[in-house]
């Protein structure tokens, strides 16, 4: 079990970084949100695997339970990157609307009136 | 008045038992409860439900549910056999246009239901007046056979308990 | 027996799985990915529950009731994007 | 746990299983999209509905209390499965079935994937 | 208990919504709560510095104790650093105000609310998820921030800002998981407390967590190689933003700063010098990378975004020794930085806005030209470190502490031919900016006709309000000067405190709430969860 | 403090605070504004002064104020007789230059700002001379370098100046941060910052391995301020700043600088090899170098400039000697230089000011048009040249004496030869300067017709050239003040004996062959220039010019090149270098045995394993076809859910289901404004590469997991097993951790989820008010192949499934604190459920039929979770402290009320809020783009006709804006 989960962050983590590295907004998206599976499940991980052991309490028996802390951690992280990825999402369609194209890297800062010799003026 | 506070009775009834499936445990606490948010819904999701569509003949609606039950569990063990048995070469697969007499946008929605969870038919789409509905039919040998069917064994009991 | 009946239900719903992602890996066409990843969403709540039987517990009814409704409204909404561009328009 | 309580829910499990199974399979069998389309909605519907009996007879009959959650999931999946296929099935349609291929409507209005509703002609613009 | 440590997290954080929510379509009610949320802020930022004086106090949210809640620590880092937030909070939000710069989009002033909460509160915790969580709430309203008023460059600046900073977070969360799983705790006092007595075989796993924690915390420090993020966002950020912006780097500087000699310092055996030996190097070229820009940098705002990227890289080299007299250096330089950015930044506002462009070719001359040119003369030589303002004392204060025989001479290196092509760059600047042109010499002079010596005759001339705020941080940059004494007086007890590990921890663990469970605590940490956990047998729990 | 050495410091401190005066006073007028900036400068002098006859009695003055102590900086002074007589130069000349100043600067120039630099500067070099401690000199170093960048820039209209003051300020700033470097390490050595105590350890510093370093260092500070070969060609650069400022800075003071530093640290370092060969070689070098150039300048700023390159050389190289006597000469010609070359600095501007040009050529035969200013000019050149009876005169002697009898690398030739040469091209650019200005006949071809200046204007080289005879007719009266600074210099005291006839000397032959030597020269000058015109020779501004473009150049590539905007740059870099770190870090130490046993895979879970690596792969082989990636981007979503509920925990399960489908959502409206397919950009090696890099990263995650999974651990949380019940009041101890134990951390996650909704409102209004509204209208973003926008069969079917559903979202929020659910997965179910009404009938529609301020509500879900925590303040407990209680009403059975359900629905209210306001916004683009709103819920009711005719109730739609 554990080697599954291993693996399958690890299988997010690549995917999601090969994603973000690409050159478009809507790839980097979707790379982004594959790392934050990986991450959340990563996270959730630290608390150890276990199985049938939810960390709700029973009052009648004295049960083992799995740690609810990384729970409650990668809830947290959730709806955070729930909100990060709803503005990313929304900055990139202004991008894409104010611009030709959803390309993420920006242009060449030069723009007309720069004088590249005023450099050498000094 | 009355409108205003229960805008749709069955639905507050069906909510309050959906609270009571919810909670798995019937107390008179929870009976409460349920029915305060079976009225309170209601009331909030009104204005997207602006018209109360009629209902009557409760045996006929039973009855009609029987049906329909039966009907799925043919239908499913038809479907089942025919893609575990049948070639693929085999399957004749047809369009069916079923005219509708039913107005009610309830009634037709039932139907379209109906249609798709029993046998071998899908409902793909309506007319854009809603009087017809577009069914395919997985295998067929009898089109016309199966509009009929459709009509004879669905439609009629629809029209009687919506209309 | 119960158990054995369980784990020959769990295979059953897993090969679906199994088949439901042969589907949404090939297609071809967009409206077989949605339908395969609608069934994907009934088995899982078949798994869901068989695996509430198998634990005895009803803790994770919750989880099964959110993905029926949850499978729906994502269904819905892949197929009005492809239908008409804006969701909710 | 009575022997007949476990041989009962056995069996329904074993059908949803089954059910379940059959309905998926039709998923890659099937030819076409349309054909495929009734495999789900059906086979699975009733594997789906036999696990939810299983699972209410088993807390029932072996666990000892009655469990109402297995009907809503029942109700809700009643409720949207053909919603569900109504709108794949549009879907499909409107990217490879052309209107002349599918039987007419019987009114003066065509399939509403194709034509508009009435009055809604000068809805454009 | 004092409640007041979490009033500087709690005010904006209400005070935001309201702005936000009610206010929004009133702008002038919208600044009065803004400057007065704002003045309180600083008032309570006062209040929290005088009473910082002595051992680090403890707020134990929810009343439960460390580790086990979430607690505030106010020491004499943190109540500076909420004291810098909310000064520079105050001259930025007084521009953005005097400048209408609030009224150019929505919601300015609600986001600058959230920034100053998620900052303090970054500043004030104890706890490493929690300031994860305050991370993300400064960054995402930095992004709103970021993207004010809108428009091509900057929101396409923007999207790469939300991106890399997306990619930050989620290895912040890597490195939280990593430290959760090596130490089981969250706290950061737990954490100094539970590192140095892990057995030797989890050292690995330490290692690995700080190592990612210094890339978390250089990313928002803008250390190289991850750096490049900040030219492109500061130069097309709302000028007063990226004067508030000032503040952001340093948060990623205060947490390595905290973090770090907290959990990771040179004496834990799992780390050693690992981290000193990492931040040295990135922090030097950083360091490089920060002048190389300048004097090669064709407009304005980037030349000033890149003169802060080498600012860090100063204050960086003096943490990365991880010693009391580099961390008061450190500190000073960090407190004088901040003025620096914010003055230049100011200003490039008030000449760019006028000028219309931050090109720096020769162009007419703007209104006050000799008024601007002196504020950037000031600020230049601040930022550059010349004498006699706190720059130049700041880095001689560094170079004093960099002694170390391998560090030395590359630490002094950078940082003199750093401050040399620093003062280049921006000499260029300046007098491109502010020196009259003339047809004279055949340098090139702007087409247009209109005569180069004019200013146009449009341009606004800007108010009092709108050059106080400048003035006031070349103002703070004479104070941090003339009162370096004391302050580095104050600093060099900071830092003795920073490095104080044992007083953080038992200030933090020692005190609190008294705690209810606390043998039942040792009986559940006996009884752990995870390590008894039976292979999936079935249970029969029951629903309650 | 003594009153004396308050009296120091006021001396210090006067320039700085006259420095205020000038500004204001200019309103009053250009005298008054004169006079009173020489009122503090006078002052001063009349101050130090005062302290003379004690200094010349060896006293040395001290005061000290505390500045920054940790550094070891002080505000510390000491006034002794180097520091006396630099101090006395500076505010003598300081006082003139005011008065020459004054006439000198037409009425257009702003003579406010003038006399503030001025001041400054002024301030700036008294702080040099009279600095107590290393790193305070080091401050008002690189403020003579400021000031006098201002300075040199004054005239902002003429690029000479703007290039001139940048030059300046980049060689002499160069030099003084390399002395910083110096300074630090003489500190380091001495263990103190305090001059006194470094000079007082001479011996230590020579003997200390970093002495050379510290040397040279030092040396270069000296170097560059003054003017030394190879830094020299800064100086007549600096010509273009307006005369007083070349009389002042050029001459008198500021190149000074570096000689008197020197002269300064001389007891500290020299007497060396290293600094004899180093600074009496550099002095020598330019000493000849700058001779000779300044025969060549034609104009006669630039001829006076080279000529004090020249001097500073023979300075340079008298200290460099290190030995006594050199020191005496040195400090003998400082006084002499000064005189002579400020007196002809004022000169020239005299001349330049009259005839409007400093062009020699166009120069001639003003001995008769302004005699007096040929008089005081003649007789200072002949002092520059050497010539008797003048004060250059001895100074010179005393330097060829002290060459004679130097040996430089075993050869006793070179230097006097050398230094003979550098003599006969003194003699020759000084004869220039006298027969060629003022010789020769009366021209007619004058820019302007040149005639004496006012008497305020000629009054201070005038009282020079007093100075410059007399000093030279009975030099014995600059003995003393000779013997003061020396004594200084040296550390020991001096006896000086100025004479001007020391009897025939060696010197006095090599003087005279300097004399007839240039007189030759400039004879044969009109040759000799045309020669020199034609030679080949390296032009150091040029080389400076291109040196500095190319560093300019370089630094631009590299910045510009690295910093190209190329985000998948960024972020490889930034990935490639965690990773590498992290296996670093990891690899720096063993890591222990495992210690947990694994747990089985049971088949569902290979199955689901399977599906999520397939899946995961498909997104990334698909990710240009959005859509498809899309879809399996849910299944990823799905199976993830599923593995929380296997791994035991129920409350992730719900919340990643749900969050995923709001994700999708937003993506999908999001999507249909953009590209709907990603074009192929990079290349293979480029995918190649970021394969790699993904790889890693993904196997370094991988690994890192799989390690700790197998190890146990400590954890804290089992105190939070133990107390959710008790003290949470919560059996779901998830919740209870998110909403009491860590309820701040849940607090700041609402938060982020309102600014989310306020960015994104602000977004959209900032879009529709910008460039993309105009794209929008014109871009047709319809992709309907289908006509149908609301089917019937949906809007009914939402008629009964949203009510479930917004009954299942409060079923989720009430019992989370007890089971799985909570705030936040109700809001989001709450979300989805109006998601399918919105789906059913369109956003305006359904927006319409019932007005909700999703502001607001975001609003009133942070303002509740905070004020619920801000609750515990009444009852004196810290913030988020959660109170809850059991409540029995009879019949209903016991049920819980507990504040953190309070705190529960501030998150439900904030989520729901801000997923709304996302979809309102854009909805609202959408509208913009031109999308057409219906009126009715449903495409068409057919229980609403009438057969078919006519027009149905859904056929009206309008238009936003
Ligand atoms: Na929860
Ligand atoms: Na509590």
């Amino acid at each position: 079990m554990e080697f599954v989960v291993a693996s399958s962050v690890g299988a997010l983590t690549a995917a999601g970084v090969y994603l973000i590295l690409r050159l478009r907004a809507f790839a980097v998206i979707l790379g982004l949100a594959l790392l934050s599976y990986a991450v959340n499940v990563f996270l959730f991980a630290s608390g150890r695997l276990a199985i049938n052991m939810p960390p709700i309490l029973s009052p009648y028996e004295d049960l083992a339970y799995s740690d609810p802390l990384p729970q409650a951690l990668v809830l947290t992280a959730i709806v955070i990157s729930f909100g990060m990825t709803a503005v990313l999402v929304m900055v990139a369609l202004g991008a894409y609307l104010e611009s030709e194209d959803d390309r993420i890297d920006l242009e060449d800062e030069a723009e007309e009136g720069d004088a590249p010799g005023e450099v050498s003026k000094l | 008045m009355r409108k205003r506070l229960i805008p749709h009775p069955l639905l507050s009834i069906m909510l309050t038992l959906v609270w009571l499936g919810l909670v798995n445990k019937v107390t008179l606490g929870n009976l409460l409860l349920g029915a305060l948010l079976g009225l309170i819904i209601p009331m909030i999701t009104a204005p997207y439900w602006p018209d109360r569509p009629k209902l009557s003949r409760p045996f006929t609606v039973v009855r009609y549910v029987l049906v329909v039950l039966w009907d799925i569990v043919v239908a499913n063990v038809q479907v089942a056999l025919m893609i575990l048995f049948k070639r693929n070469d085999d399957f004749r697969s047809e369009w069916v246009t079923v005219p509708l007499e039913l107005t009610s946008p309830e009634a037709i929605t039932v139907l379209a239901g109906t249609i798709t969870m029993t046998p071998g038919t899908v409902s793909a789409t309506l007319s854009a007046d809603g009087h017809a509905i577009l069914v395919h039919c997985l295998h067929t040998d009898d089109p016309e056979g199966d509009r009929d069917r459709i009509k004879a064994r669905y439609e009629r009991p629809l029209k009687e308990i919506f209309e | 027996m119960i158990t054995l009946a369980l784990l020959f239900a769990f295979v059953c719903f897993g090969l679906g799985l199994l088949f439901c992602l042969w589907r949404i890996t090939i297609g071809p066409d967009n409206a077989d990915r949605i339908l395969a990843l609608d069934t994907m969403v009934i088995n899982v709540i078949a798994l869901l529950v068989l695996y509430g039987v198998w634990k005895g517990t009803a803790i994770y009814f919750e989880a099964s009731m959110l993905v029926a409704m949850v499978g729906f409204v994502s269904s819905v909404a892949y197929c009005r994007f492809i239908l008409r561009g804006d969701i909710i328009e | 746990m009575p022997g007949y309580a476990e041989i009962l829910v056995s069996a329904f499990i074993v059908l949803g299983g089954l059910f379940g199974l059959v309905g998926s399979f039709g998923l890659i069998k099937l030819r076409d999209t349309m054909q495929r389309l009734h495999g789900p909605t059906k086979a699975t519907t009733l594997g789906i509905g036999s696990v939810l009996i299983a699972s209410m007879t088993f807390f029932y009959l072996i666990k000892g209390h009655v469990s109402f959650h297995e009907l809503l999931i029942t109700l809700f999946l009643f409720l949207t499965a053909p919603i569900t296929a109504n709108f794949i099935a549009k879907a499909y349609i409107t990217r490879h079935i052309r209107e002349q291929d599918l039987p007419a409507t019987s009114s003066d209005y065509g399939w509403s994937v194709y034509d508009d509703p009435p009055g809604k002609e000068t809805e454009e613009g | 208990m004092n409640h007041w440590i979490i009033a500087p997290v709690i005010l904006p954080a209400l005070l935001a919504p309201i702005i936000g929510f009610v206010m929004r379509h009133d702008i002038p009610l919208a600044r009065v709560a803004s400057l007065a949320g704002t003045g309180a802020l600083l008032a309570i930022a006062i209040g929290l510095f005088l009473s910082a004086g002595g051992d680090p106090q403890v707020y134990y949210l929810g009343d439960w104790p460390a580790p086990f809640g979430i607690v505030l620590v106010l020491d004499k880092l943190s109540a500076l650093m909420v004291l810098l937030t909310a000064v520079l909070a105050m001259i930025v939000l007084v521009h953005a105000v005097a400048t209408g710069w609030d009224a150019r989009g929505w919601h300015f002033h609600a986001l600058f609310q959230f920034q100053l909460m998620g900052v303090i509160g970054a500043f004030l915790t104890g706890d490493v998820f929690n300031l994860f969580v305050f991370f993300e709430i400064l960054l995402i309203a930095s992004y709103g921030l970021m993207i004010h008023s809108g428009g091509r460059k900057r929101m396409r600046a923007g999207l790469q800002y939300v991106v890399i900073n997306l990619a930050g977070s989620t290895l912040f969360l890597f490195a939280l998981g990593v430290i959760y799983a090596a130490t089981g705790t969250l706290n950061m006092a737990d954490l100094a407390q539970r590192i140095p007595e892990l057995p030797e075989g989890e050292a690995a796993l330490v290692r690995v967590a700080a190592i990612l924690l210094l890339v978390v915390f250089g990313l928002k420090a803008a250390l190289f190689p991850v750096h490049f993020w900040l030219p492109a966002t500061y130069s097309s950020a709302p000028a007063p933003v990226a004067a508030l912006f000032a503040i952001m780097t340093k948060v990623g500087a205060y947490a390595i700063i905290r973090v770090h000699s907290l959990a990771f310092g040179p004496d834990v055996a799992a780390t050693g010098g690992m981290i000193s030996d990492w931040l040295f190097p990135a922090a030097i070229i950083t360091i490089a990378v920060g002048a190389f820009g300048v004097l090669g940098a064709r407009r304005l705002m980037p030349l000033i975004a890149f003169s802060v990227v080498g600012s860090m890289g100063a204050l960086m080299v003096a943490v990365s020794a991880f010693e009391p007299a580099a961390m008061t250096a450190a500190l000073y330089y960090l407190v004088h930085s901040t003025f620096a950015a914010a003055a230049l930044f100011l200003l490039a506002d008030l000449v760019v806005s006028r000028r219309e462009s931050d090109v720096l070719t020769l162009r007419p001359a703007t209104v006050q030209n000799g008024l601007f040119a002196a504020l950037f003369f000031a600020a230049a030589i601040g930022m550059a470190g010349m004498p006699p303002l706190s720059g130049f004392l700041g880095k001689l204060m560094v170079l004093d502490a960099m002694r170390a025989p391998g560090q030395m001479p590359w630490a002094w290196a950078a940082i003199l031919i750093g401050s040399l092509m620093t003062i280049v760059g921006f000499a260029r600047a300046g007098s491109t900016l502010f020196w009259k042109p003339t047809a004279l010499s055949g340098e090139p002079v702007p087409d247009d006709g209109a005569d180069p010596a004019e200013p146009a005759p449009e341009q606004a001339r800007a108010g009092a309000a709108e050059i106080a705020p400048t003035m006031l941080s070349i103002a703070a940059l004479a104070l941090v000067t003339g009162f370096a004494g004391p302050l580095s007086g104050y600093m060099s007890d900071t830092s003795a405190q920073v490095f104080d590990r044992a007083g953080y921890v038992s200030a933090v663990l020692d005190g609190g709430p008294v705690k209810q469970a606390a043998e039942k605590d040792k009986k559940a940490e006996g009884a752990e969860p995870s390590q008894d956990a039976p292979a999936d047998e079935p249970a029969d729990g029951e629903d309650h | 403090m003594t009153d004396d050495s308050f009296s120091l410091i006021i001396i210090a401190l006067l320039p700085f605070l006259g420095a205020l005066v000038p500004g204001v006073m200019i309103r009053a007028g250009r005298n008054a504004c004169a006079i009173f900036t020489a009122l503090p400068t006078a002052l001063a002098l009349v101050m130090l002064l005062l302290h003379a006859p004690a200094v010349m009695d060896g006293e040395v003055i001290k005061a000290e104020l505390d500045w920054l102590p940790q550094l070891g900086l002080s505000a510390a002074f000491f006034l002794d007789g180097l520091g006396m007589l630099f101090a006395g130069m500076i505010l003598g000349v300081g006082l003139l230059i005011t008065l020459y100043a004054r006439f000198y600067l037409s009425g257009e120039d702003p003579m406010g700002q003038f006399y503030t630099y001025l001041l400054l500067f002024q301030g700036a070099m008294l702080g040099i001379v009279l600095s107590d401690n290393i790193l305070l000199l080091l401050i008002f170093w690189e403020l003579t370098s400021l000031s006098s960048f201002l300075l040199i820039g004054y005239w902002k209209h003429l690029p000479e100046g703007r290039q001139g003051a940048r030059m300046a300020l980049a060689v002499t700033g160069a030099g003084g941060l390399a002395m910083i470097g110096g300074m630090l390490i003489l500190g380091n050595i001495v263990g103190s910052y305090n001059l006194t105590d470094i000079l007082a350890a001479g011996e230590q510093i020579r003997a200390h391995e970093w002495y050379v370093p510290a040397l040279v260092l030092i040396l270069l500070g000296a170097f560059t301020k003054s003017a030394q070969f190879p830094f020299h060609f800064w100086l007549p650069h600096a010509m273009a700043a307006p005369t007083p400022v070349s009389a002042y800075l050029h001459s008198a003071t500021m190149v000074k600088a570096g000689v008197f530093l020197m002269a300064r640290m001389w007891p500290a370092l020299a007497g060396t090899p290293e600094w004899f060969y180093i600074v009496a070689s550099v002095g020598l070098i330019t000493m000849v170098l700058g001779a000779v150039i300044a025969l060549f300048k034609d104009d006669l700023k630039a001829l006076l400039a080279f000529s004090t390159v020249s001097h500073l050389g023979l300075l340079t190289m008298l200290l460099g000697f290190g030995t006594e006597a050199a020191a005496i000469a040195a400090v003998f010609h400082i006084i002499n230089h000064l005189t002579f070359k400020a007196a002809l600095f004022m000169t020239a501007g005299i001349v330049d000011h009259e005839a409007h040009t400093r062009d020699i050529k166009r120069l001639g035969g003003l001995a008769k048009l302004m005699p007096i200013t040929a008089v005081i000019g003649t007789i200072t050149a002949l002092s520059m040249a050497g010539i008797a009876p003048f004060n250059g005169f001895i100074s010179k002697e005393k330097m060829l004496e002290e060459a004679v009898h130097t040996v430089w690398w075993e050869n006793p030739w070179i230097v006097p030869a050398l230094a003979t040469l550098g003599a006969v091209f003194s003699v020759a650019y000084s004869l220039r300067f006298i027969f060629h200005v003022f010789g020769g006949k009366v021209r007619d071809d004058y820019p302007a017709k040149p005639h004496d200046p006012p008497f305020g204007m000629w009054a201070a080289p005038a009282l020079l050239t007093v100075l410059v005879v007399l000093i030279g007719v009975m030099p014995f009266l600059a003995e003393p003040v000779v013997n003061m600074a020396a004594t200084a210099v040296t550390g020991h005291e001096t006896h000086a004996h100025l004479k001007l006839w020391h009897g025939l000397t060696p010197a006095l032959y090599l003087s005279i062959i300097a004399v007839v030597g240039g007189a030759i020269l400039l004879a044969l000058h009109k040759p000799l220039d045309r020669a020199w015109i034609a030679a080949p020779r390296p032009e150091a501004k040029a080389i400076f010019d291109r040196l500095l473009a190319a560093l300019a150049g370089l630094a631009q590539r590299i910045s510009e090149g690295s910093h190209n905007g190329s985000m998948s740059r960024y972020l490889a870099i930034f990935v490639a270098a965690t990773t590498v770190l992290g296996y670093l870090a990891w690899s720096g130490s063993a890591a222990a045995a495992p210690s947990r046993e694994l747990l089985p895979i049971p088949p569902v879970v290979m199955v689901g394993w399977v599906l999520l690596l397939v899946a995961t792969a498909s997104v990334v082989i698909c990710h240009r076809n959005r859509f498809r990636a899309l879809v399996v981007i849910g299944v990823i979503g799905l199976i993830i859910s599923f593995g929380f509920v296997y791994l035991s925990a129920p409350d992730l399960a719900l919340t990643q289901i749900s969050v995923e489908t709001v994700t999708i959502m937003l993506l999908l409206l999001a999507l249909h404004f953009l590209p709907k397919a990603t074009p192929v950009e990079s290349g293979a090696a480029r995918r190649l590469r970021d394969g790699v890099i993904a790889l890693a990263a993904g196997a370094g995650v991988a690994a890192l997991a799989y390690v700790f999974m197998l190890r146990d651990v400590s954890t804290i949380s089992g105190f939070h097993l133990a107390n959710s019940y008790k003290g949470g009041g919560g059996t779901n101890v998830v919740n209870v951790i998110l909403v009491d134990f860590r309820g701040y951390d849940t607090y700041g996650e609402i938060i982020v989820l309102g600014i989310a909704g306020l960015i994104i409102f602000a977004l959209m209004e900032a879009l529709l008010n910008g460039p993309a509204a105009a794209k929008l209208r014109n871009t047709d973003y319809s992709q309907d192949r289908s006509r149908d926008r609301h089917p019937l069969m949906m809007v009914i079917a939402t008629r009964v499934m949203m009510p479930v559903a917004i009954m299942v979202g409060v079923y989720i929020f009430l019992r989370g604190h007890n089971q799985p659910g909570g705030g936040f997965v109700a809001g989001l179910v709450v979300s989805i459920a109006l998601l399918m009404q919105y789906m059913a009938s369109g956003f305006a529609w359904t927006q319409r039929r019932q007005q909700i301020e999703y502001h607001s509500m975001i609003g009133w879900g942070v303002v509740i979770a905070g004020l619920t925590g801000a609750g515990a303040w009444l009852g004196g407990k810290p913030f988020l402290t959660s109170g809850f209680d059991y409540y029995h009403f009879p019949p209903i059975e016991e049920f819980e009320l507990a504040t953190a359900m309070l705190f529960d629905l501030g998150v439900f209210l904030a989520v729901l809020g801000g997923v709304m306001l996302m979809l309102y916004s854009l909805s609202r683009i959408a509208r913009y783009a031109g999308e057409t709103v219906n009126v009715a819920p449903m495409d068409y009711d057919p229980s609403q006709d009438d057969g078919g005719e006519g027009p149905g109730k859904s056929d009206q739609t309008e238009r936003e804006r």
